[in-house]
């Protein structure tokens, strides 16, 4: 081999090529000048398929093989068969964003749908096609509520608890619109809605919480806090994921103006973080909304026919005016979502989040059990999740049990956090013996 | 063709009750399809026969490199040692840092820069980190009054986009007649005020900035830095870097350049590479190889922070290297040179004047008195794909076409059939385009006026 | 629709020269396609898209079984683990000896038999093993002169086809009035010679043999043995069982009742079952749970050896097995009953007579005045696929419709508008059907007298 | 759960479906007399998807770790990725036999295609769409010559050296036919031709050798084989596969007037033993071949369009008549070889070939240089594997390698069988050395 293996082109075929062209070789079609002519090399060896997958396939295998109790914002679920069957079907994965709808009906189907399925999740009027993950989504909600507010304001409110990487986002997002983010305290797990209420004014655009919380906890004040939020005009943006909405407190009910979160709890899994950004937000706002946006309409023919909309909104029509920069998100990853839901059913999704519920429960008691272990830490109801007080040094603990081979998060002095789903809950026995000896 | 909704194929009503939550906590009811999973293979595979990917045939869409996905990279994305989460401890994930700082390294030399991050989840992300590390650059340096970005009037809107969210106004630089930067007019932009220039090379029309030195010195003595939109550089892969043309930071699309599949809108993948000026301001973390060969994750010193929630889209990534590891530098040499020989071959056939020259791995061609965006709709009819349309501005009726590498003579062929058929008929058939595909040409006005974007705003009168 | 074959897209000659080998040990050359990936990719996505599989709607093959085939089966049967060699030693297939122990376990209880092989490869390998078996047995009890299988008439061609292969001859059964078995009949054909009885049950009618314990004593008294035929055992699971009826031999298809995908003509496999007597005659190897706990292939006492050079389609049995686990009793029931309900349900939808019954998992329409062919070749333009045509010959134009439990009543009712649609078209628009798919009607009489084989016959005048 | 989950039907469904036929329960309508309806359980317990892929991953899990270097008929090359995702697209895999070619034409095509690939490496004017497997086709084969031989004649001879399950297999194919079946012994290595020469009379309906041999040498007196069997009006059939039919003499050219063998080579791997039986003969023998043929023909607008042909020689037409029982074939199998022949395209195919030779010849060579070792033990030229002497009993060495995670064949007291492709060949050196210590 000497160049791709991915171009159809013989010897022959290359001749002749440049003989209509009128060149002598490639490498004359290039209109580079001298002075930045490229002569050296990348140092990157050409491999076969089988060299190059055993190459790659050998670097992964240096990943330790743990079984993983982690979770804080990325959740593994099980994944059934026909999610990469069906998604894996050339025609959607190596297609482009849907810009001529008549030949890219099925995409544009699939991505109404999952809009459907948010909608409903939500109850909220509008959902995109998504955008890249939690911390983007949030970030782009926080812009959103700059632009829809009536009066400026500068400040973004968030709960203390939230994970260091979303604020981070945060803050990228919200600079260039000269916009603060500010914490509010937590009270044992879920936000301090008394400081909450000294701590938002007129200024304050965004009041953000989380259901459950980056600890586990489910938020019993939601509509408490969309209450103080609304009072001084700024929106009310709820953290969450269609698991745990299948669920909880439908977020329309509480009086949330967006939804964010990550959608990628269905469809993917944890996969070192990559997301899937959920967006939704009040019917309102639909001609601020940042991305994607599937509608349904008619063609020529008086059929039903589902299209891009309001492009309008797009970087690639209004430039500097656009509602974000935004173009390519995570569409794949959102149709793999809606396939997994589809199989689910809504009685899969809500058995699915009930047993969200009890198997931290479980767990959190049996831990609870082990001398010198308290479980959970939060006097709450938990999803997925939990925090364990433990007093030996956590981090004492987690390296012990990473030594048994299972990995939990270290959250403070003598906290761990532990994740427990359908993905891990077969290894639950050992995990407790190995807590029972590292504790 | 046509499928009806899951949710027209029967919906349930799920009561939530009787869960081990307080009723106070949970919601009243869910309503959604059941279909079981016969209904659901059925469903989306005949949604998938509705669309048009890369295997389908031609793909030849301006500035977006639709290229052929290499199978194999799925399979490596696939491998159950990929799926790992986050917040595992550095020792634990030393195959996940090896390939990362692997990439991150690949990825430098190709583009000639000096220190790159992995972590913007798409091009768009890429040019809004690339821009955030600029402005932090010029604060850490004193230079916080500069608040323009300066972009080509045919550059991708993108650019301009990003540019307005990072906080920058923005100004418009009018191409010259040769569809070029035009030096005098970049002079008269360029300032005190002016933080980066953003460049796309080849630009839009897939013509070389032959200037881009001169360029660099302009904005550089300017006390600004140079940006590049790495949409176009499937054209230049080892003949010319980034880097050696002046620039300072980059991004590059690892879902064009580097054969990842586009998703139908993602995801992709959005590196930056920056010169070593600038490496101090790179995201967190960057993954470092230490002293005694582990991998670690740490953060630079002067951060911009995050511009994701992690460290982007971890499984694009596997796939990017893996067609690196596949192609070397000859592969990657040979692609780009077959993508500018299929340009400019294709180029010869279509009936309709390309203004300008010489490209390489695309061709704007004018539709001149016919409408672009019918001409695209015709071409539906004549079982390909079209080119982009109607962009840049600068082309009357353009159309921006891209075949890339990945086409042999046989689908040259059957793009350039297509353009003359569409070349040869008349406005009405243009018009009425298209007439043999599963939809027929969508009503966008009534979409965007009356919304419905959820199956719960259906109540319609369409036959469906 | 049309795709050109791979050699029309360009064969290249390789000239076999410089090998390791001296030149009198190799060929001159090669001539052979040489697509590119992306080129193979895209002629085989194309192809896909010109072919009809379960996932493209109802497919109510009367006597195939084309039921939903679960995705998950794949990904356990591409499992790294099930890659291994048939000559490994027993202590080192460990799984794959306990995964073939418990299906054969399984598929014992399933039949009610005493011991199943899982080496046939396929249904009619089965039978060429059951009536091998039979055969053995046979003259093990000094009985090598029975020299008679008996067929009944409406059976399937495989079922004569064995029994010849076997070396018997075949004796045929015409069917009684009500489309059973005539006793009277076969008292008749039954005898010293009589090897065995094959049967169908339900039959090829969808009709159970009420008689099936007069009919085992009829033939055990002569001697003979009864075979019983899985094709249609879609009908009876957890409801009635072929050991407890009186046959003595069986086979399984899982490609019809254990999902398995049948790949557009296999593989499949077809295990057989057998009553206790018998189970020293089967092929070789069985595999045993030692005393130790571990697994061993043995070989039993009278094996017949082999009809498969190793165990049969091993990645296929994996399928089954990991349905069977899916399912559990209550599915398996379930499955049956749903198949039997389907069928009950659409025959009365269906504007055709339907002169047998009380059918259970198909029933036999006939078509009447219309040629039964036609009327298939009609419902391929009504979005369907047609059932089984012509066949059993003891129905007038037999449309012989399994609609099988994994459809719905939206696949049902789509399948009995395109019998009414069909029913209600002239001569004129059956014959010249199908018009609305990728080919017309196809040329039988030119493709069997004017062979063309390989592309190498091709010089055809056809429009290619 | 308490049915199948692959029925759509709901409960309101079944009672609807109920009402239209006139049944009170799904059970009345079975037509089944109750002294053989079955009121027991098979005791098979279902599971969810999880749990059953957990259940039967955990049953191969037990299967040992081993690096193979087995061969001896069933072989592994490296599989390309597109072989899995093109194949396993669903039109393809979930299909049924093309008895309606107007909606089958894709699969049709790459049958076509196939039968064309094996019609180019053979020289033979006809290949079949598949047999089960080697050893099937092998027993096909002497039926078919049974049937075309103008005067009965009553014995098959096959080499000594053929593995004996295919010699079982055969024997009890020719067994309806009254044929008995003799071997002819081998000398060192391949077949003994003076020998053969003598057993060979004109009862002989065919005769069989394989190129490279069961003990992996290349046969060099095909065409004199060939007249040995032709001059007693037997047939000569071929023994080989797809990858060595790439680069040894076209059997065309030396005389065989079948071949069969296993394609597996190419798609699959070794699979347990599951394989492709590969079938091609002289087109003077059409319309007695056994299985399925896929024929060019045109439709009804004048296209060109494919369609299973001549099934008049097939059971289900001509049932006891029929050339063959065979219904149900490999096909999926013939698809996926045909796809990783046109990956390997010819140059690939006599690149790997030539490899084939060079390996083993290397390995040998490595091998012989141990002491108590001496490889090849046969002076002929070897495709991919060859025998080893040693002079440690072979069970015991082939024990020790096992423990190394190695595997390789016993096939004497002192003789063990190699067999390196480009799937085992990156672990040559440790398995060197382990062999180094093992003998």
């Amino acid at each position: 081999m000497s160049g791709t293996p991915y171009a159809p082109h013989t010897d022959a075929d290359v001749e002749a090529m440049l003989d209509v062209v009128g060149a002598d070789s490639i490498d004359d079609l290039f209109d580079i000048p001298e002075s930045v002519w490229f002569d050296g090399a990348f140092g990157i060896d050409e491999h076969t398929e089988r060299e190059a997958r055993r190459e790659v396939e050998g670097t992964l295998a240096r990943n330790a093989d743990l079984t993983e109790f982690l979770g804080r914002g990325h959740y593994a679920h099980y994944v059934p068969s026909v999610v990469d069957d069906l998604s894996g079907r050339s025609e959607f994965l190596t297609s482009y964003t849907q810009y001529q709808p008549e030949v890219t009906q099925g995409f544009l189907q699939a991505l109404f749908e999952y809009q459907s399925l948010l909608v409903e999740l939500t109850g909220l009027g509008v959902a995109n096609c998504s955008m890249y993950d939690a911390a983007t989504a949030l970030g782009e909600a926080a812009l959103l509520a700059a632009r829809v507010r009536e009066t400026t304001g500068d400040t973004v409110v968030v709960p203390d608890g939230l994970r260091a990487e979303r604020e981070s986002v945060l803050r990228n997002y919200v600079a260039g619109a000269d916009l603060d983010v500010e914490s509010v305290p937590m009270a044992d797990g879920t936000l301090d809605v008394p400081a909450l209420r000294e701590l938002v004014d007129d200024d304050t655009v965004l009041v953000y919480a989380e259901s459950p919380t980056t600890r586990g906890a489910i938020e019993a004040s939601l509509a408490e806090i969309a209450d103080v939020a609304h009072e001084h005009d700024a929106l009310f943006c709820l953290g969450s994921d269609p698991v745990a909405l299948s669920l909880l407190q439908r977020p329309a009910d509480v009086g949330a103006d967006v939804v964010v979160g990550d959608a990628s709890v269905l469809g993917l899994g944890t996969a070192y973080g990559m997301g899937l950004g959920l967006f939704a937000c009040r019917e309102a706002y639909v001609r601020q909304v940042p991305g994607r946006l599937v509608g349904a309409s008619t063609d020529a023919a008086g059929k039903r026919a589902y299209t891009l909309t309001l492009q309008t909104r797009e970087q690639h029509i209004r430039r500097e005016r656009a509602t974000s920069n935004i173009c390519t998100n995570q569409a794949w990853l959102a149709l793999r979502a809606a396939i997994h839901a589809a199989w689910l059913g809504p009685d899969g999704l809500v058995d699915l989040a009930e047993r969200m519920v009890e198997l931290p429960r479980d767990l959190a008691s049996r831990l609870d059990a082990i001398t010198g272990v308290r479980a959970p830490v939060h006097d709450r109801h938990h999803f997925r999740e939990f925090v364990a007080h433990t007093d030996q040094p956590a981090g004492a603990v987690a390296e012990a049990l990473e030594a048994e081979g299972f990995a939990v998060h270290v959250v403070g002095g003598h906290e761990v956090q532990v994740c427990v789903t359908d993905a891990n809950d077969a290894h639950v026995e050992e995990f407790v013996a190995a807590f029972e000896e590292a504790a | 063709a046509h499928e009806p909704l899951l949710s027209e194929k029967g919906e349930t009503t799920v009561a939530v009750e009787d869960t081990p939550l307080p009723e106070e906590l949970t919601r009243d009811s869910v309503t959604l399809p059941s279909p079981s999973e016969p209904e659901i293979a059925e469903h989306y595979v005949r949604l998938s026969q509705m669309n048009y990917g890369v295997d389908t045939g031609p793909y030849p869409l301006g500035s977006c490199t639709m290229k052929y996905n290499p199978r194999f990279t799925e399979d490596v994305a696939a491998h159950p040692d990929a799926a790992v989460h986050p917040d595992r401890s550095d020792e634990s994930v030393q195959g996940t840092l090896a390939l990362l700082h692997a990439l991150q390294d690949s990825l430098a030399r190709i583009g000639g820069m000096d220190a790159v991050t992995l972590q913007p989840p798409a091009g768009a992300a890429g040019e809004f980190a690339g821009i955030a590390i600029a402005k932090a650059y010029h604060e850490a340096n004193g230079e916080g009054q500069r608040h323009e970005v300066v972009v080509p009037d045919s550059a991708h809107g993108t650019n301009f986009a990003t540019a307005a969210m990072a906080g920058y106004d923005v100004v418009s630089l009018p191409s010259g007649e040769d569809g070029r930067v035009d030096l005098d007019a970049l002079e008269a932009a360029v300032g005190e005020e002016t933080a980066a220039l953003m460049l796309t090379n080849p630009n839009t029309l897939g013509l070389f900035e032959r200037d881009i030195e001169a360029v660099a010195d302009v904005v550089h003595d300017s006390g600004g830095l140079l940006y590049y939109d790495g949409a176009n550089l499937n054209a230049l892969l080892g003949r010319a870097r980034p880097g050696d043309m002046g620039f300072d930071v980059m991004h590059f699309n690892v879902h064009k350049t580097f054969a990842t599949p586009h998703g139908g809108g993602g995801p992709g993948a959005g590196p930056v590479g920056v010169t070593a000026d600038l490496a101090d301001f790179l995201p967190s973390p960057q993954v470092r190889e230490g002293e005694d060969g582990d991998y670690e994750r740490v953060t630079p010193a002067n951060s911009i922070g995050k511009v994701h929630g992690q460290l982007g889209n971890w499984l694009v990534l596997v796939k990017a290297y893996a067609y690196l590891l596949r192609l070397g530098d000859a592969g990657l040499r040979d692609a780009s040179g077959k993508a500018v020989l299929n340009a400019n071959y294709l180029a010869e056939q279509v009936p309709y004047d390309v203004p300008y020259g010489p490209f390489h791995h695309e061709f704007v061609a004018s539709a001149g008195e016919q409408d672009a965006a019918d001409v695209a709709k015709r071409m539906l009819d004549y079982a390909v794909h079209p080119p982009t349309t109607k962009w840049p501005e600068t082309v009357e009726e353009a159309l921006m076409t891209e075949p890339t590498e990945a086409e042999g003579l046989r689908g040259l062929d059957q793009l350039a059939a297509a353009f003359e058929r569409a070349a040869a008929d008349d406005d009405a058939a243009l018009a009425n385009a298209p007439e043999k595909t599963a939809a027929r040409r969508i009503d966008q006005t009534s979409a965007a006026r009356d919304l419905r974007l959820s199956w719960h705003a259906l109540d319609d009168d369409s036959d469906a």
